[in-house]
Parts: structure tokens; C-alpha cells; sequence
């Protein structure tokens, strides 16, 4: 099957109580895009979140072919590559370049070789000097390009970003649109800016109260919920 | 109490903006009337009868009775273990006297903070005397702990994203850019203040 | 180590509140003094920090896990005073919100750790700060952090007649050793990280100045508290010294009558007289948190 | 003069060096508003921050007809009303209610004065019940919104807002720009978000490296910069 991501009636409630998905039905084929939009607190977050078996529900989750359980758990988040929405969060190592080299020291690779690759993915998001800084001093723009090449670096077949624009400017926006056009990666995009979905994602999903409401080509899908200022 | 801080946490604040009598009454009383329960039931021997006095207040706050309950059972496992070695020890009566003193003082202070909000508790402590920066300081506490618990779980999911095991160094890094990042969060709260007049200087 | 109401014996809580109340009226005018309006938010956030950074564990070996306490971070970068109002802030938010201490045991809980604790933090790491064992300083901030608070929650509990057999006590005080050792460990850690993600986050740091006299601060605390420790632990010694200097040990409950003329009264109701002690306690915390808080709100006038 | 800002050169330096500010020469007229456009790092937030005197740089700066200088920082706070990114950080009081009245308050208005003020406002911005509630159970929409209410508490006859859109929806978002519409005070916006800025502001000012680039009708500006994706 070529389906990267595969969901069946997936439901989770989180432990307060809030029903935050009430069965999730969404095929993600090979080097598809899809943009997942739909209003604040739908449960978008929520849905990314089981992908790579940090939150689990109940339902049928198949993610690369393989269930997300327990004893999958460490191949399927090598496979899943998850960029934050605040690359704050996700940046905590004393240098760029230590910190893009984080994934594939995890992965089992050894100090060099790791490095060599953090190198390439640095300079394929664009970043082509300065490794040895700390990320705390980086322009927003640049952070979210770091955070993307941590995420590259332990060469994921899916690519799961969760408002990704947030702080960038729209040539920043562009780069990021750029390079994600040119990876042959199935992509998740979480997004509530209309034009970077539209230019990304053939296809859209929307989510509404833990469902999906709709799926289908993106226009249409932002004309039928009036998805733009 | 080392998982996530999440919406259970703020059930007294849901609670204590209900209505009912005891919800009505001014908060300096309802202060005073639970430190003095408080201290009778930590000197009077025979304070176990103050139990049939829990059950109508609650009931009079209109709160859930199992609710209220399970709240000051969290008091529980501290002194189950000290009511356990006190028993060890050789004097079971002392031991049960632990386990309900503290059950029942736990709650009366669950019963203060269900039938008043803690802005209008710390408001009845100032009155008392309390510092104000204390009083400001506790009241910034409560405000961004929701915020500030909500980004150290962010953090947390997204190192394990990255596959990390957790280790003692990821969490110390973790923890260092939460600090950070709290300690430019701070001033951006300053900057708020100020540019709504807090203050005179910059 | 936060204790609940229904443990201490109502001279000790009532002490210590007594205690606490006019050192936090204090501290909270010397963290307020000479500073910024910019520092009450920061107290306040750091204050949340605290709270959060109990989610992010630390392993510790087979399947064991601590986190963060927070007090000798909090002495460290925010200096004493004001990391004693953020750790009494976050006692007072635990004892109303969380039922994790007592409200009348505040005072003690106040006392072990947003006043002895903090002390027992700044101390060690101020002397050693510009020195090159900077990071064993930092490293027994931590540790006496909790160490120190611990012993004193001992020692107060069994003052209050709570019993804890000698190799009970044994094992709680290697337990709080590692407990400690690991709050140093975090602390160490912690610091070395932020020094590394965030270069220069230090404005200015302290000057190793009359070593002398902090040495002996520090050493005359230790002594202190490992002395109320060792006490705590020989309740037969402690009832021997209570009795030396006037208390009497009656139902495992050091009591001070407040009303002698009436013990012939009440002395055969002693539930009476335990409960208008009680009282009396309330009354006495409460008259000098006004007179206090009067005081101090005189003073920051004047 | 009707001009509500006027600066004129001015230069801003932090700290550590950054060369922040290079000259900034800028106009708003009354009841006028004007989007700030330009790449992140260019200055956006520094000029704005010296509206109300938080920082202070070199150069002529006088807003509503008063030079920004200590003693009339007060008179000038009051006037000037700052939105900013993220509402979690100005909604710092217990309820809604204190933190909408905490501006009036400083002003030295009686409290219950504050308090009937800041009801009004509060139902202005669409907020018509749990004033006595805290922030926390508000969608981010309902935070902006209640942020805004603060500000607009203490009437102020300027608004500056940071990238006010930023974790909005697009409803949220045409709920703000529908609010900010049916206000009569000039507004001077930094936004990335260049649907939002087009639907608000005619006329648009873009920053480069701390100067004024270019001056003008908005959708000239992003013509010329390709300021869209
Ligand atoms: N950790 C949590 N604990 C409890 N409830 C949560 C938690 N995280 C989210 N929720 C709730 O679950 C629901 C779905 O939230 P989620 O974050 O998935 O929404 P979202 O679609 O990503 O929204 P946004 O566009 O604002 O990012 C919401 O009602 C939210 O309040
Ligand atoms: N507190 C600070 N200390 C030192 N330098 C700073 C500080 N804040 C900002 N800067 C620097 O000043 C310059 C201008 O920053 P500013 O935040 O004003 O940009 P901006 O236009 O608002 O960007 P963005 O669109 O990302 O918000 C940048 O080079 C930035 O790194
Ligand atoms: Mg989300
Ligand atoms: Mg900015």
C-alpha cells in the first residue's frame, strides 16, 4: 500500500475530559500534501500529535505501514519528521549545528557522520555560516529554518508541520515554500495562512469540533467555509 | 505532582464562582472562619465531630459532595506515610488521629477556595496584612502557571519527537531555554504594564 | 516535604507562623526596595517556571525519575529576598489550590524553605561564586536547598510528637540526601545549560566579599540545624531539654499554657484547654501579621 | 498640526550594539491608519516601542503634539493604546474584568468608575458575560479581543498593534479587522499578514534595516516589494 498515513475512527479525549477528536478519518498518500485547516481548537494539534504516537487514541492509526504502538514507536518517529509551531520549543541544544545533528545522534549514528549531514541540511534550508551559534540569538525566520533542518536531517518520509509561518515574513514565507516544494516528502501542514496552504497543498482537509468536515481540492474547500479574510 | 498541570487544576476556580450562601459571604469572614475551624480541629481531641459539620457546608456551598471529598484526599499520601510509621512506631490512636486531623483540615481549605476565588482570597489576606508584593507576586504566579506548564509541555513533546530518550542532559537544556524564555516573557509583561501606565519609568 | 495541617502542635505552628509572617513583611520590603516595577512580573513568571519545571522529569537510573525544587535556582538568579517571596508565593498557591501543605502549616512550610531553604542556598553559593569551585557552590545550593528544609520538617514534626523510629529516621535521611544530591545535580546542571543556550544571561555576579563572615553564617546555620536534627531524632533528649527550660512534654505535645490562671479550671477539660491554645495561637499569628504589616506599610511611608 | 506622530530621524541603538533604529522619518495623521510592512529583524517593533516612551532613542519624536520625554510620559501612555503579538502577555490581571479597568485605575479613576468604563468597552469589543472569569478558558480570538478592550479603556487616540493576527483563524481575524474598522483612532499596524493590512490600511510605510524604504498606497508598496506570497 503507498498510504503514509492511514486513520480510522481515531478518537481521543484528554485526561480533563475534553473531547478534543471524535473520530478522524484521513488516508495521506505518497508524496501527497495536505493542508489540515479548520478553526482554533478544532483539534488539529491534537490529530498531528498521534502521528507519531506522543498522544494515543483509540481508533485504527497506521502510520508508514506500521500500527503506532509501543513497540513501533521509535522506527515511526525516525520516519515522522514533526516541525513545531513555536521553534522555541524545539530548539535546546548550545549551538545550530549541535542541535540540527540531535536526530541523527539519537538515531544511533556516529559524532561525524552525523555532523556532516547537519552540515548539508543546514545549507540545503539555507543557513550557510555561523553553526556554532547559539540558536538564542537568531531572527525568528531563522529559527524556523533550523527547527526544519533538525527535522531533515533524520530523513523522514513524512513531514508534519504545524503552523510553520507564523513569524515569518512573506520572503521568508516564500523560501520555506520553496524548499518544501522541491522535498519529495508526503506533508501535513497545519496552517491558518490561506495563500501558503493554497501554494502548497493541492488538496485540503477541514477540521471542525474533532472531525473532519470536509476534504478535497483546497479552493474549494476555502470557498465552501469562507476560509479567507 | 510531577505531570501535566491541566485543566483539572482550576476545578476550585469553576467551583468558586458558582452561587450559593456560603459563596455570598464576605471573604475576610470566610478567611477567618476557616483558619479558626482550622486551628480548632488541630487542637480539640474530640475535632472528629466537626465530620457531620463538613457535609452541610458543602451541601449549603451547593458543590459536589464526592468532588470536595476526593480534592482534600489528596492530602492522603503524605500523611498516610507518617500515620503508617507512627503506627510502626507503636501508637495506632496517634496515627489515627494524623489521618483525620489532616483529612478534615485539608477540608476546610478545600471548602475556602471552592466557595471564593482566589483573587478575592488574596484580597482578604492583604487585608490581614499580607505584603502586597507577595500578594502580586502570587497573583502573577496563578496567572501565567497555565501558560508557562503549557510551553514546558510543548518542549517536552518535541524533544520526544526528535526521538530523544530522556536523559538527565535534555532535560536540564529543556529547562534552561523554559528559563529563558520565561525571563523574556517576563518582560514583555513589564512592557504591557507600562504601556497601559504602570509605573513611571520605563 | 510541604506539611498539612493536623501534624504540628499548635506552639509549633503557631511559633513558627509567628516567625515567618514578620520575615516575609521584611524580605518583601528589601526585595521591593531599589528596585525596578519591571522585577514583580519577573518574581511572578519565575514563580510559574518553578511550577512548570515540575513536568520536565529527570531520569535518575532504573526507572526512576526527579525533578526540579527550584528553590536554590530561584536564590541564584533572582538573588535571596526576592527568591524567598516567589517560594512563599508558590507555598501559599500549593496549600489553597493544590492541598499540598496546610494553611496554618504554612508558617513552617514558609519557614523551611522560602527562609531557611533559600538561606541554605545562597550562602554556600555566594561564597564560592568567584571562586573556581563556582560549580560546587552552585552544586550545595542545591543540596542544602532541600536538605536543610527537610531536616527542619523532621525536627518540627517530631517536636509535634509525630513518632518516627530511629532507623526510620535513618532511611528518611538517606532518602533526603538523594534527594538533595539530585536538586544539586539539576541545579548544576540547569545553570551550565543556560550559561550555554543563553550566553551573558548574568548580569552581574557576585564578588566573593567578607568570606569570612559568611563563613561563619554558614557554619553556624549548619550547626544549627544539623544540632535541631539530631535533637528531633533523640526524643528523649528533646523532652529532657524541654523540661530543663520550662515546657512540659504532655500527650507527645510540647503545650504552653497561655492562661496559667485558669489551669485549675480548665484542667479537667484539657480538649478546653487545647482548644482555647488553639486559638490563642490564631490570635497571636494574626495580631502580629497586622502589627506587622502596619508596621511595614509605615515604614515604607515614612 | 493634526499629526498624531511625528518622528524625524530617529536612531536607536541597544545595548549590545544593534543598530536598531537609522533614521526613521514618519507621519500619521488623525484617524488615519497606516500598516508597517518589512522583513523581521528590520526595526518594526523598536520604532513602535518608542511611541510611548518605553524605549528612547535619538532624533524628534512627538506624539499627539507632545515631544515623548519623562515628564510627559504619563499624559503620553494614556493617548497611545499598544496591542500587542501575544494577548497572554498584557492579560496579566486575575479576571477580565480588573485587567480591562487596570488602565483607567492607573489613571487615578475612581473604581467604580474604572469598572463601569471598562464593562462598556468590554461589550464593545463583542465580550458580554464572564467578565469575573480569568483569562485562561478564552479562545486566542476572545484574548485579543479583550486585550483590545483594555486598551481602548483608557481611550486613547492612537493604537499601535504588534502582528495583532497572529494566532488567529481567519474568522477570528475578520472579527478584528471588523472591530478595528468601527474605530475612530488612527492606527498604526505591524503585520505580517498582508490580507489583513490591504482590508485595513490604505496607505502603507516599509522598513529596511531600520529605515524607511518607501512610503505609500498599500498595494503599490506590496506590488513593489512582492510583499505576498
Ligand atoms: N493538553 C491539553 N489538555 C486538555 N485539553 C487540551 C489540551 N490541548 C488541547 N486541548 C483541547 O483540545 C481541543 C483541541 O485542541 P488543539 O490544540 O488540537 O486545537 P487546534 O485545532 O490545534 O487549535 P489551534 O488552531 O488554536 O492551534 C481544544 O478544545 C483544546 O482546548
Ligand atoms: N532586546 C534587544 N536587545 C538587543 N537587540 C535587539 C533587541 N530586540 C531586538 N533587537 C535587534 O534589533 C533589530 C530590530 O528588531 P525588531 O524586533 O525591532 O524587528 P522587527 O521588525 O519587529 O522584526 P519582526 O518582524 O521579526 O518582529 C534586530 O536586529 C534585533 O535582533
Ligand atoms: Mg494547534
Ligand atoms: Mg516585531
Amino acid at each position: 500500500m503507498s498510504c503514509v498515513v492511514n486513520a480510522r475512527g481515531l478518537r481521543f479525549r484528554y485526561e480533563d475530559g475534553t473531547e478534543a477528536l471524535r473520530g478522524v478519518d484521513l488516508h495521506l498518500h505518497k508524496g501527497e500534501s495536505v493542508a489540515l485547516l479548520g478553526p482554533n481548537r478544532s483539534g488539529k494539534t491534537t490529530f498531528l500529535l498521534h502521528l507519531n504516537g506522543i498522544l494515543r487514541g483509540d481508533g485504527d492509526l497506521r502510520v508508514c505501514d506500521l500500527p503506532v504502538t509501543a513497540p513501533h514507536l521509535t522506527t515511526i518517529r525516525r520516519k515522522v519528521g514533526f516541525l513545531f509551531q513555536d521553534p522555541e520549543d524545539q530548539l535546546f541544544r548550545p549551538t545550530l549545528l549541535e542541535d540540527v545533528a540531535f536526530g541523527p545522534l539519537q538515531a544511533g549514528l556516529p559524532r561525524p557522520e552525523a555532523e556532516e549531514r547537519a552540515r548539508r541540511v543546514l545549507c540545503q534550508v539555507g543557513i550557510g555560516d555561523g553553526w556554532d551559534r547559539p540558536p538564542y540569538h537568531l531572527s525568528g525566520g531563522e529559527k524556523q529554518r533550523v527547527a526544519l533542518a533538525g527535522i531533515l536531517a533524520v530523513q523522514p518520509e513524512v513531514l508534519i508541520l504545524d503552523e510553520p509561518t507564523t513569524h515569518l515574513d512573506p520572503p521568508a514565507r516564500r523560501t520555506l515554500l520553496d524548499l518544501l516544494l522541491t522535498l519529495p516528502q508526503a506533508k501535513l501542514v497545519v496552517t491558518h495562512d490561506t495563500a501558503f496552504a493554497r501554494a502548497l497543498c493541492p488538496r485540503a482537509v477541514f477540521f471542525e469540533s474533532g472531525r473532519i468536515a470536509a476534504d478535497g481540492p483546497i479552493a474549494q474547500i476555502i470557498d465552501r467555509f469562507a476560509w479567507e479574510i | 505532582m510531577a505531570q501535566r498541570i491541566g485543566r483539572s487544576h482550576f476545578v476550585f476556580d469553576e467551583w468558586s464562582r458558582l452561587r450559593s450562601p456560603l459563596h455570598r459571604l464576605p471573604p475576610p469572614l470566610k478567611l477567618l472562619s476557616t483558619l479558626a475551624l482550622l486551628a480548632l480541629t488541630a487542637a480539640w481531641p474530640g475535632a472528629w465531630r466537626l465530620f457531620a459539620l463538613a457535609p452541610v457546608l458543602i451541601l449549603l456551598a451547593r458543590l459536589p459532595l464526592p468532588g470536595l471529598l476526593w480534592r482534600a484526599a489528596l492530602v492522603l499520601p503524605f500523611t498516610l506515610t507518617f500515620a503508617l510509621l507512627t503506627w510502626w512506631a507503636g501508637d495506632p490512636a496517634h496515627a489515627l488521629t494524623l489521618l483525620w486531623r489532616s483529612y478534615l483540615s485539608a477540608l476546610w481549605a478545600a471548602l475556602l477556595m471552592a466557595t471564593t476565588p482566589l483573587e478575592d482570597v488574596l484580597l482578604a489576606a492583604r487585608r490581614f496584612g499580607a505584603p502586597r508584593l507577595l500578594v502580586e507576586v502570587i497573583q502573577f504566579t496563578w496567572r501565567y502557571l497555565g501558560v508557562v506548564a503549557e510551553q514546558a509541555w510543548r518542549m517536552r513533546t518535541a524533544t520526544l519527537a526528535r526521538g530523544a530518550d530522556r536523559s538527565f542532559e535534555i532535560s536540564a537544556a529543556s529547562l534552561a531555554v523554559l528559563f529563558s524564555s520565561s525571563y523574556a516573557r517576563a518582560g514583555r509583561i513589564h512592557r504591557a504594564m507600562a504601556a497601559r501606565g504602570a509605573g513611571g519609568g520605563a | 516535604m510541604h506539611i498539612p495541617d493536623g501534624f504540628l502542635s499548635t506552639p509549633v505552628w503557631a511559633g513558627l507562623a509567628a516567625v515567618s509572617a514578620p520575615a516575609v513583611g521584611v524580605l518583601a520590603r528589601k526585595a521591593q526596595s531599589g528596585l525596578d516595577e519591571s522585577r514583580v512580573p519577573l518574581m511572578g513568571v519565575m514563580g510559574a517556571f518553578v511550577f512548570a519545571a515540575q513536568m520536565i522529569n529527570f531520569p535518575v537510573g532504573i526507572g526512576a525519575s526527579g525533578h526540579l525544587l527550584g528553590g536554590a535556582l530561584l536564590a541564584i538568579t533572582l538573588g535571596p529576598a526576592p527568591a524567598a517571596i516567589v517560594l512563599t508565593a508558590i507555598l501559599a498557591i500549593q496549600a489553597l489550590v493544590f492541598q499540598d501543605g496546610g494553611l496554618l502549616a504554612l508558617g513552617a512550610n514558609v519557614f523551611n524553605m522560602a527562609l531557611a531553604g533559600v538561606l541554605a542556598a545562597w550562602l554556600p553559593y555566594r561564597l564560592l561564586a568567584g571562586t573556581r569551585a563556582r560549580r560546587l557552590g552552585i552544586f550545595l545550593a542545591g543540596f542544602l536547598s532541600v536538605f536543610v528544609s527537610a531536616c527542619f520538617c523532621l525536627g518540627q514534626l517530631a517536636l509535634s510528637g509525630v513518632h518516627m523510629p530511629g532507623h526510620v529516621l535513618a532511611v528518611a535521611v538517606a532518602v533526603f540526601s538523594v534527594t538533595a544530591a539530585l536538586e544539586g545535580a539539576i541545579t548544576v546542571a540547569v545553570v551550565a545549560a543556560l550559561e550555554r543556550v543563553q550566553p551573558g544571561w548574568r548580569r552581574e555576579a557576585p564578588q566573593p566579599g567578607r568570606r569570612l563572615l559568611i563563613l561563619v553564617g554558614l557554619a553556624a546555620f549548619l550547626l544549627a540545624s544539623a544540632g535541631f536534627f539530631l535533637a528531633s531524632a533523640l526524643p528523649d533528649g528533646l523532652e529532657r531539654v524541654a523540661g530543663l527550660v520550662g515546657l512540659q512534654g504532655r500527650e507527645q505535645t510540647l503545650f504552653v499554657s497561655p492562661f496559667p490562671d485558669y489551669e485549675a479550671l480548665v484542667i479537667a477539660n484539657p480538649w478546653l484547654r487545647n482548644a482555647a491554645a488553639g486559638l490563642a495561637g490564631l490570635l497571636l499569628t494574626l495580631l502580629v501579621c497586622l502589627l506587622a504589616g502596619r508596621w511595614i506599610s509605615r515604614w515604607r511611608n515614612a
